[in-house]
């Protein structure tokens, strides 16, 4: 299943891009609408982007009653990413998501590097969401922990139906005058150079835990998805690519068809788990989650 | 719908400090003027927006000022090379006007060639153009722009508006789009900010319009002032970036006379 | 003052490179000998590299009776890297450092990918160490934490003189065949596509607490260095740079000046905190840590 | 002393698959038969080990096995372009030896017209060589080293080895070595790694040698089983990489007959 790393498209803008994909990621959404962070917002480094949108979004309210209904009509399946600054913001969101329709997943944001307020503990997020929906929900954890593996078991054991890999991590650049580029100092590093950290941080998790996992970081060609896979997930989300390449995710398809291929497996999600090694009977049955 | 494609490069011609890019057209459509296309820099993580400067029936070329690592590779490509195209994106001029008059500074120069021939296409003859440069140099660009008129710094473009009214479109530094505003408040400024994606997919170019941040590659580059578009009212904060910076930043300060955010 | 980061380069092995610089760190050493991870364990990825060394050194006894001596004859400030899997370990060898001659500080390496047993808690170790020795102690930091700046004021406050910011990101890449490249699964990631990160947190960490920082991570540049030193860095070190350009150290440093100079700055140092923006009072004092 | 030097590319020609790297030589040693240079990669972190294969008073030579993106990156150099070159690196052959044999099994190729032709200036004329290669396109390559017997799988090259005990020389892929250290216990082989450094600084580069793991890069490449240098005597577990290597990993089992470490 081929997704869009939340905050990397906006399906109103650009449905044609969010229709080639197997499902669309909202931008994440908090309760109260957030202007986010003052410009400059985006700089590129040697081989990645960062960036510092800061969460903005129109709020719950709005994004239920004018961005949903729009969203619906593109007949794909929705997953809305949600973020917030305490856990009662969080399952709010979640309860105010439960009876809507079209909404396929729910992917918990516990580690955006652009707003200052530390989430208060994961575990107990997913636990009061769980509480909240029986959405599935998708747990979005940082790469920047000493242990993914802990983490990883943490959020299953408090009710997490899967993981999103990875966030960003935080980086920094500098203009001519040696000052951050950005408006807001620091900000959420992605791209090509994060490939490396997000294949180690799906591999630990994948050792850890059974639940599905959404692969991403740094992904460019069809090669990057199907190692991901391999790593132990069984989707894949294009973020910083679809910036460059709005067609990106037929390319990935066609790579990742031939790339299957050229290794004799049936299809790409036969190779999933490959790099771990684990003995047939451990690798855990593959869903019917790639829908093309 | 985005459309990205893949073009050969026909030539590279170095104009003063600048390149004129010029691309094989191929089945692309060049848009209106003042819209952009995202271009790929070689070796780079992300593309570049240009303004089009010139289209002719085989051809889609840009100027480009080689500022940064991103414009130098673009300006390093050579004949038969090939790059991505995303576009025509944003919004352009409006040219259903009375009495144009361009307006460029430096390497704002860059979309006027082409919004002067569609302008003259639309039956008025070649509109009057002023064109205000940092030096001799850079003004050998003007050559692009026949019969404009031109002025040298310490002189300011605004120094060569005529006092008759007229429906100004302008590109340039942020001080010169700054000044017209005030003093042409119904001029159409084409701005710039940083963009990674140039479709309204990052959030990454926002710029504070009428008390909101909004995506300027969706609602611009160009922007007039009380106009169905609205204009930059309060730039942000912004550290000067580069000191060669001939084009403005729109939601920038830098030591413009501009407002700053707290 | 310019470096090698740890392990990065044998001073008995490549002496001349080593006088280059105006001091050398050791690889890591713990109180056993180790002959470190299987083989493969380097792997090239788009940006940057991965390493699964695992500490191999020749112990704490051997260091002092054999590698010690030698690197005395440099005639170099000697920074002694020391590792360990206890708290008491990491004691034991400051203590058994504090005596020896030529040694100029203790890095302690809290931070390293390869060992599959965490720290047991950062500021326990530093607080130990302090009790054990009256050298300097600099803290070696992994990136890989939610809040560097918490991390900082921590060691701080539990004894360490100093910050050495930072050690790898874990890292993963596959072969041809999915599976992992390095013999132990993942791996530390370091070169060019760490340097924003190296950015973030030595920036984080200036403006948390005031100690001086060796700042490394993907340096290839003089100016890579002077961005360091204007995030907040007094020194900065080279890592896989050294692997690629043994003669980087000269390099850097005509590259450095005349980056400052560029800038009006007298010195490399002068552009120290300017990324901070913060007023000139709260600037630290530079100390004379630039030897040349 | 670790000396990196600028060099030229004077060409660089096909030969079978390979490609003989030419660099102008500028005033490099070529040091001795068996050593090694660290080839800066064009687009790369780090730079590539490989065997001096050819040295004139002019020219530096290079054989290269375009199998990953740093090898076709070096065999896709121009006339013209620049690289850095790290070296002589690493201890080569021995060359007092009475009856030299030179044995090379594909890429292994590489070092050993540096070694005829340095044997050769010791006095003994051309020294007897037999080469082995996959196909026979791969065998193009053996012109090289003229006069040199040839054989094309399914024959392995251990086939054509002398009944008279001859001081064997070889470079070649890893089941090759495996055999030779067999048949030749005093051969001295020429064994790979992976490299980041190739002077000693990363450890990366291990091999189990006597129990111990050592820097191939210091102690290698060149090892002679029970002689001054001994040879890797138990190679730890490494699973196969690619399948076009033709050249022997020390340090890896693969599908070999070595023994493997729990
Ligand atoms: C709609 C639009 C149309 C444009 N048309 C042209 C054109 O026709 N010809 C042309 O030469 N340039 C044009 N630009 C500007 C051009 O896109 C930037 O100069 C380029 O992206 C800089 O990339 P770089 O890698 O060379 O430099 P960078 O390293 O990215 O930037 C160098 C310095 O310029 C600043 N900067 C980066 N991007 C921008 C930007 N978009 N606006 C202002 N400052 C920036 C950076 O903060 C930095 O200080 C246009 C920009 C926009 C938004
Ligand atoms: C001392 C020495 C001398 C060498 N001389 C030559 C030579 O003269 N000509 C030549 O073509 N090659 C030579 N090699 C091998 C050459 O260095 C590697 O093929 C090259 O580094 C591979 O880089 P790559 O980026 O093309 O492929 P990579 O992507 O780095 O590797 C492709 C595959 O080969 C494996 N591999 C990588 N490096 C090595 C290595 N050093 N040994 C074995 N397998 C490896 C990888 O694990 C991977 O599976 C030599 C190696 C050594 C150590
Ligand atoms: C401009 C931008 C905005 C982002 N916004 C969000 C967001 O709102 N919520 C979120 O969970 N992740 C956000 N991310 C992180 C991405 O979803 C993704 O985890 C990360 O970029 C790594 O993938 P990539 O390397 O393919 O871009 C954003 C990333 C970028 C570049
Ligand atoms: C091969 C290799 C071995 C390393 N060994 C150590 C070590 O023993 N102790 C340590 O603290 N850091 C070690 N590091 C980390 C480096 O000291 C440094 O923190 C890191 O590589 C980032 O710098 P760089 O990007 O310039 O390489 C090692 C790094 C590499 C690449
Ligand atoms: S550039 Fe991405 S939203 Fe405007
Ligand atoms: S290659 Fe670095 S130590 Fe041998």
């Amino acid at each position: 299943m081929l997704l869009n790393a939340s905050g990397c498209l906006d399906a109103l803008s650009a449905p044609e891009v969010a229709r080639s994909l197997d499902g669309y990621v909202t931008k994440t959404i908090t309760p109260e609408p957030r202007e986010g962070n003052p410009p400059v917002r985006i700089a590129e480094t040697r081989a990645g982007m960062l960036n510092s949108i800061g969460l903005a979004n129109p709020g719950r309210e709005r994004f239920l009653a004018q961005t949903l209904p729009r969203l619906r009509d593109l007949e794909l399946p929705i997953w809305v990413s949600v973020g917030g600054f305490s856990v009662g913001e969080y399952a709010e969101t979640c309860a105010a998501l439960d009876g809507e329709d079209g909404i396929a997943a729910i992917e918990l944001n516990l580690s955006c590097p652009n707003v200052d307020e530390a989430p208060e503990g994961a575990i107990e997020i997913v636990a009061a969401c769980r509480e909240a929906t029986d959405l599935p929900l998708y747990a979005k954890l940082s790469p920047a922990t000493w242990n993914m593996a802990e983490h990883a078991r943490a959020v299953e054991f408090a009710g997490a139906d899967g993981l999103s890999l990875v966030n960003t991590l935080r980086g920094l650049a500098l203009d001519r005058n040696l000052r951050p580029t950005l408006g807001t100092g620091g900000g959420g590093y992605s791209g090509p150079a994060l490939k490396p950290v997000a294949l180690a941080a799906v591999y630990a998790c994948a050792n850890a835990v059974e639940l599905p996992i959404v692969g991403m970081g740094g992904v460019r060609t069809g090669l990057d998805a199907l190692e991901l896979i391999a790593a132990g997930a069984s989707s894949v989300a294009l973020g910083t690519l679809l910036f460059t390449e709005p067609e990106a995710p037929a390319r990935i398809r066609v790579e990742l068809a031939a790339e299957a291929a050229a290794r004799n497996l049936a299809h790409p999600l036969a190779a999933r788990r490959m790099a771990l090694g684990s003995s047939p009977e451990s690798v855990v049955r593959i869903g019917n989650e790639f829908r093309k | 719908m985005v459309r990205r494609r893949l073009h050969r490069v026909a030539g590279a011609e170095p104009i003063g400090p600048y390149t004129l890019l010029r691309l094989e057209r191929g089945d692309s459509e060049p848009g209106e003027p003042g819209q952009f296309f995202m271009l790929e820099a070689p070796g780079r993580v992300l593309p570049r927006p240009m303004s089009l400067c010139l289209a002719t029936r085989a051809e889609l070329a840009f100027l480009i000022d080689p500022i940064g690592p991103g414009t130098s590779a673009l300006c390093e490509l050579e004949q038969g090379e090939e790059l991505h195209l995303l576009g025509p994106l944003g919004h352009g001029f409006d040219l259903a006007v009375e009495r144009p008059l361009l307006v460029g500074g430096g390497i704002g120069l860059a979309p006027l060639p082409f919004l002067s021939k569609r302008l003259a296409r639309a039956g008025k003859g070649r509109p009057p153009a002023i064109l205000g440069f940092r030096s001799e140099w850079h003004a050998e660009a003007a050559a692009l722009l026949p019969d404009a008129e031109v002025c040298i710094e310490p002189t300011f473009v605004t120094a060569l508006l005529p006092d008759e009214r007229h429906d100004v479109l302008a590109c340039g530094p942020e001080p010169m789009l700054v000044a017209l505003r005030v003093l042409v408040p119904t001029a159409q400024l084409a701005w710039e900010s940083p963009m990674a994606c140039g479709y309204g997919a990052c959030h990454g170019c926002v710029v504070e319009l009428d008390g909101e941040l909004r995506r300027l590659c969706v609602d611009g580059p160009v922007l007039r002032h009380g106009g169905t578009h609205g204009s930059p009212t309060s730039p942000l904060l912004r550290r000067a970036g580069t000191a060669s910076r001939t084009r403005a930043p729109a939601g920038r300060a830098g030591d413009s006379a501009w407002s700053v955010r707290p």
